[in-house]
């Protein structure tokens, strides 16, 4: 039994991570967080669509082998936070929801967060009688392209983890008139959404979204967490950056080399 | 005069379907043959290549699916054919499930046959390689020990080259060629085999995707493909004609006709917001 | 004859899937209904050649302990069950924990140390003015776009900072459209390759 | 009551927990026996995922059975071809997988000739969209739109070799946007996304985030 060498540094890092999310949340301070537009969005894009009559459509929840046993896990988790307060909004009222679901092992987890949502508004057999529609299998881009000029959706939330569709998604949706809420952690398409959605959330924005619906100081604590970090990355990087401009960074690399 | 600014504020789809497909046919019926300008990043990966001796092995990912195939397929087809001429052997696995159904049809177009090479003495294609980051670190180590039969199931006691690999793997290999749409199969890759055995490494992402590997270039990764595009610069630079040179053309006549979309969109845009003010 | 028929069948699902770009009408459902079905059967497929090679044939072997592998593989269907549904909760908990491990500890290093260990400028490049200028505003641009990122800190409000993350805005914008271009010519690529299909093997009018 | 919990929500939660924690340490620690298990347990996964993969093959046949009672009662004819062709092919592809074998001649060229295709132009294809965005979105709407315009300008310039062979400084500005702009506030972005997930990690690990086990009791 040896530690891996080069990873050490990884390894402490994570363990300090863990011990200030845990330190935050046990301490119960109030933590302020910043207002995310697109979040608050949601609600208005939903009451929207009841007013027309016409569906929300969510999309983002893994593809084929990267699903929850996957990298973007995290991101799958987001996007089903987001479903399940979209859900519910729209089981209140009485506006239809589609997830549509490319990854085997999502499915069961969305159906799980869309019962959830329409238990708590007490509309579970609405749900019960029609689940199979309102998580159609879509396992090509092709047929979300189809499925959005067949529902003609007014809401079209597209947050979680993305790869090449998105551009002709968010276009497709967008041209049969759906407002969209778009965010991704993946890079190569954050820039789609950027230009096309009418309100998007950037990159690490969408991980806020729990902590940001449910506010609970447990869950705002480890955003905040999450900033103190990025401080010390800030940090970090103008200290290496004095110290190579100085011509000392001998240390501080061996540190990270560690 | 208020009816036309409004048309070319909303074309309609149509139109975009129509004026791509229609340029783009008419530049493959009648090429301009332009060049292509040749760029650092492909003279490495040329150079790389070019390195090899006769009887070194190169480990290659053939990680692409159906997607993906015209940015991949031609840098396969390219450099598998100058490994040919520098006499290396090749041992591929994929990180694509598609992959082993999609390998005849490059095949073809390489015919090792033709250079003499023999199909379990000279080159061998393992099959997918399913696990990620975990998986590439063990066949790194022992490649015989993760795979105990080739992609159509032959067992690899039938196959010579498979026997010399043995353990450690890493040992053996003197290039990793890595063709993928993942951002983590190649950042895998670089971690696995760069990193941890500064083994050379070339990459072929997708265009797109170059920037997010340029950060390993050149200490880590010693060449980057630019995807279809790189293949057709390899192409011409290594002079082993194939099909992705004609692209010059398709990049010169799609690149205009989006130049001029995206100018349309702004001066209906534009248009109308003064009509409205 | 079977190579003809095949590249007629290619050509035709080409150009009919291609016909959805322009709109959604008979043509392009019927392909889109085909790629459905034949995306899903390879997929199935190929998890079951996963089930087989990984499960049984290690249970075979007298790798006894994938029995369980099997029986967790089948409790997913218990979500088809009324009263027993929640036993679905032990396959997914255990992908759920795989998934979350995996990308920890694959971010920790590759997503943050990693990329502040390649963010140590020389700020001042001796005889070479562009480089130092180059390395100045890399720092000021990670920097700034850093800072936009912060949620819970106050002071972030305030007008200077806000100034100064506007900065990581702007050049985030610029690099989105740097993507949204090069994307552009890859898909380009890649159709050019569907286009070559149709013309040269399909048709065979052009070289 | 207390029992029904415990094995209905506590030990999936803690499961999660436990082999979140020992795949996260087989990364740090080098110890055969915890590499044996990590291996078993990515087995375990691809197996259970497999066997997911018949939750598609049930949602497809159950919505296309229902559709095609509808419209068999629509008279909608071409609608029940539709769902008769994707159930059929499905059928046909499977059995053709599963009994023929996928390293099979059949499926190759099934695969090659319907697979294929589909698959490479529905990829490509994005390609038309993206060409109606150019032209709807990238709009000069605010400053912030009129720089990510400029620089996808720009960059569409550099990318076009008629117009890269005879102006060259094009690629050396393209190069310089790529090499500061786009690479440092990509390296932003993947920090904080990396930070982000980390923590999205923690949150499940301790049960906070579980809406993949049902938010509410039951």
């Amino acid at each position: 039994m040896e530690l891996v060498a080069g990873r050490m540094l990884d390894l402490v890092t994570l363990i300090a991570m863990w011990a200030v999310a845990l330190f935050l949340i046990y301490s119960k301070r109030e933590v302020w967080i910043r207002r995310l537009p697109a979040l608050d969005f949601i609600e208005e894009a939903v009451g929207r669509a009841a007013e027309m009559g016409r569906p929300v459509v969510a999309q983002g929840f893994g593809s084929g082998s990267s699903g929850l046993q996957s990298s973007v896990s995290p991101m799958i988790v987001a996007a089903l936070s987001i479903l399940g307060h979209a859900a519910r909004i729209c089981a209140r009222h009485g506006t239809q929801i589609v997830a549509t679901m490319r990854s085997e092992s999502v499915l069961p987890v969305a159906d799980e967060v869309l019962r959830t949502a329409y238990r708590l508004e007490g509309k579970l057999e609405e749900y019960e009688a029609r689940k199979e529609e309102m998580l159609p299998w879509t396992p090509n881009q092709a047929t979300m392209v189809a499925l959005a000029y067949e529902l003609r959706p007014a809401a079209h939330i597209i947050i979680g983890a993305f790869w090449h569709e998105s551009v002709q998604i968010a276009e497709v949706f967008g041209s049969v008139g759906a407002v969209q809420i778009g965010g991704t952690g993946r890079l190569y398409q954050i820039p789609f959404f950027a230009a096309i959605c009418d309100m998007n959330l950037i990159g690490e924005e969408i991980y806020a979204v729990g902590a940001y619906i449910n506010r609970t100081p447990q869950m705002l604590a480890s955003i905040a967490t999450q900033d103190y970090f990025k401080l010390i990355s800030v940090a970090l990087i103008i200290l290496g950056t004095l110290l190579t401009t100085l011509g000392m960074i001998g240390p501080l690399d061996a540190l990270f080399k560690w | 005069m208020a009816t036309d600014k409004h048309r070319l504020e909303t074309i309609p789809n149509w139109i975009f379907f129509l004026v791509i497909l229609g340029s783009m046919a008419y530049i493959t019926l009648y090429p301009l043959g332009l060049p292509i300008p040749v760029t650092q990043l492909t003279k490495d990966t040329y150079a790389v290549v070019d390195a090899l001796n006769e009887g070194d092995i190169i480990l290659m990912d053939h990680g692409y699916g159906a997607g993906t195939i015209a940015s991949h397929e031609p840098g396969f087809v390219v450099i598998f054919k100058h490994a040919m001429e520098k006499g290396a052997k090749v041992i591929m696995v994929s990180t694509s499930v598609e992959s082993p159904l999609l390998l005849d049809a490059a095949i073809a177009k390489i015919k090792p046959e033709a250079k003499g090479y023999v199909y379990g003495e000279d080159w061998i294609h393992f099959g997918y390689l399913s696990g990620g980051e975990a998986a590439y670190a063990a066949i790194l180590d022992d490649i015989t020990g993760t795979f105990t039969a080739d992609y159509e199931d032959t067992p690899l006691s039938q196959l010579p080259l498979a026997q010399e690999l043995g353990s450690p793997t890493w040992q053996k290999i003197a290039l990793v060629y890595v063709m993928s749409a993942g951002g983590d199969v190649c950042e895998g890759w670089i971690r696995q085999s760069a990193v941890r055995f500064d083994i050379p490494m070339i990459q072929q992402p997708l265009e797109m995707m170059v920037p997010t590997i340029l950060p390993y270039y050149p200490i880590n990764v010693q060449g980057v493909l630019n995807g279809g595009i790189g293949a057709a610069e390899y192409e011409l630079f290594s002079g082993f004609p194939g099909e992705a040179v004609k692209l010059s053309d398709m990049l010169s006549m799609g690149g205009l006709v989006h130049l001029i979309f995206l100018i349309l969109g702004n001066i209906g845009f534009f248009l109308k917001r003064k009509g409205g003010a | 004859m079977a190579d003809v028929l095949s590249i007629w069948i290619q050509a035709l699902l080409t150009i009919m899937i291609t016909t959805l770009a322009w709109k959604d009408q008979p043509v392009s459902r019927l392909a889109n209904h085909i790629y459905t079905a034949v995306v899903v059967a390879n997929l199935t497929v190929v998890a079951w050649g996963n089930i087989m090679n990984i499960g049984i044939n290690k249970i075979t072997a007298g790798n006894y302990v994938y029995v369980i592998a099997i029986l967790l593989g089948i409790l997913t269907y218990a979500r088809y069950s009324k009263a027993n549904f929640w036993m679905y909760r032990y396959p997914i908990a255990l992908v759920m924990g795989i998934g979350v491990g995996t990308s920890m500890r694959g971010l920790v290093g590759g997503s943050v140390l990693d990329q502040i260990r390649n963010s140590f400028f020389q700020l001042s490049v001796p005889g070479d003015a562009m480089q130092s200028f180059n390395n100045i505003l890399s720092v000021v641009i990670l920097l700034s776009a850093l800072s936009y990122f912060l949620f819970t800190i106050k002071a972030t409000r305030s007008e200077t900072a806000m100034r100064f993350s506007a900065i990581g805005r702007y050049a985030m914008m610029g690099a989105f459209g740097y993507s949204f271009a090069n994307t552009i010519a890859t898909r380009i690529n890649q159709y050019a390759g569907r286009i070559a299909f149709l013309l040269i093997d399909w048709l065979q009018v052009a070289g | 009551m207390s029992t029904a919990r415990t094995y209905k929500r506590q030990i999936p939660l803690a499961l999660t927990f436990i082999v979140g924690m020992i795949i996260t340490f087989d990364w740090f620690i080098k110890w055969e026996p915890l590499q044996n298990l990590t291996t078993t347990i990515m087995n375990f996964q691809i197996i259970m995922v497999a066997f997911m993969m018949g939750f598609a093959g049930i949602n497809l046949v159950i919505i296309h059975t229902r559709r095609i009672q509808q419209n068999m009662s629509d008279n909608k004819m071409f609608d029940v071809l539709l769902s008769v062709v994707l159930l059929g092919c499905l059928i046909i592809w499977t059995i053709a997988g599963i009994g023929i074998g996928r390293n099979s001649d059949t499926y190759k060229w099934l695969f090659n000739t319907f697979n294929q295709p589909l698959g490479a132009t529905a990829y490509a294809a994005t390609l038309f969209y993206l060409a109606s965005a150019t032209y709807r979105v990238l709009r000069v709407r605010s400053a912030e739109t009129g720089v990510l315009l400029l620089v996808a300008f720009i960059t569409i310039l550099g990318n076009i070799p008629l117009i890269t062979t005879y102006v060259p400084i094009i690629i050396t500005i393209r190069t310089w946007i790529a090499d500061y702009l786009v690479k440092f506030s990509y390296r932003a972005i993947t920090i904080g996304v990396g930070l982000g997930g980390i923590m999205m990690g923690v949150r499940t690990l301790l049960a906070m985030e579980t809406g993949y086990l049902g938010a509410v009791e039951e």
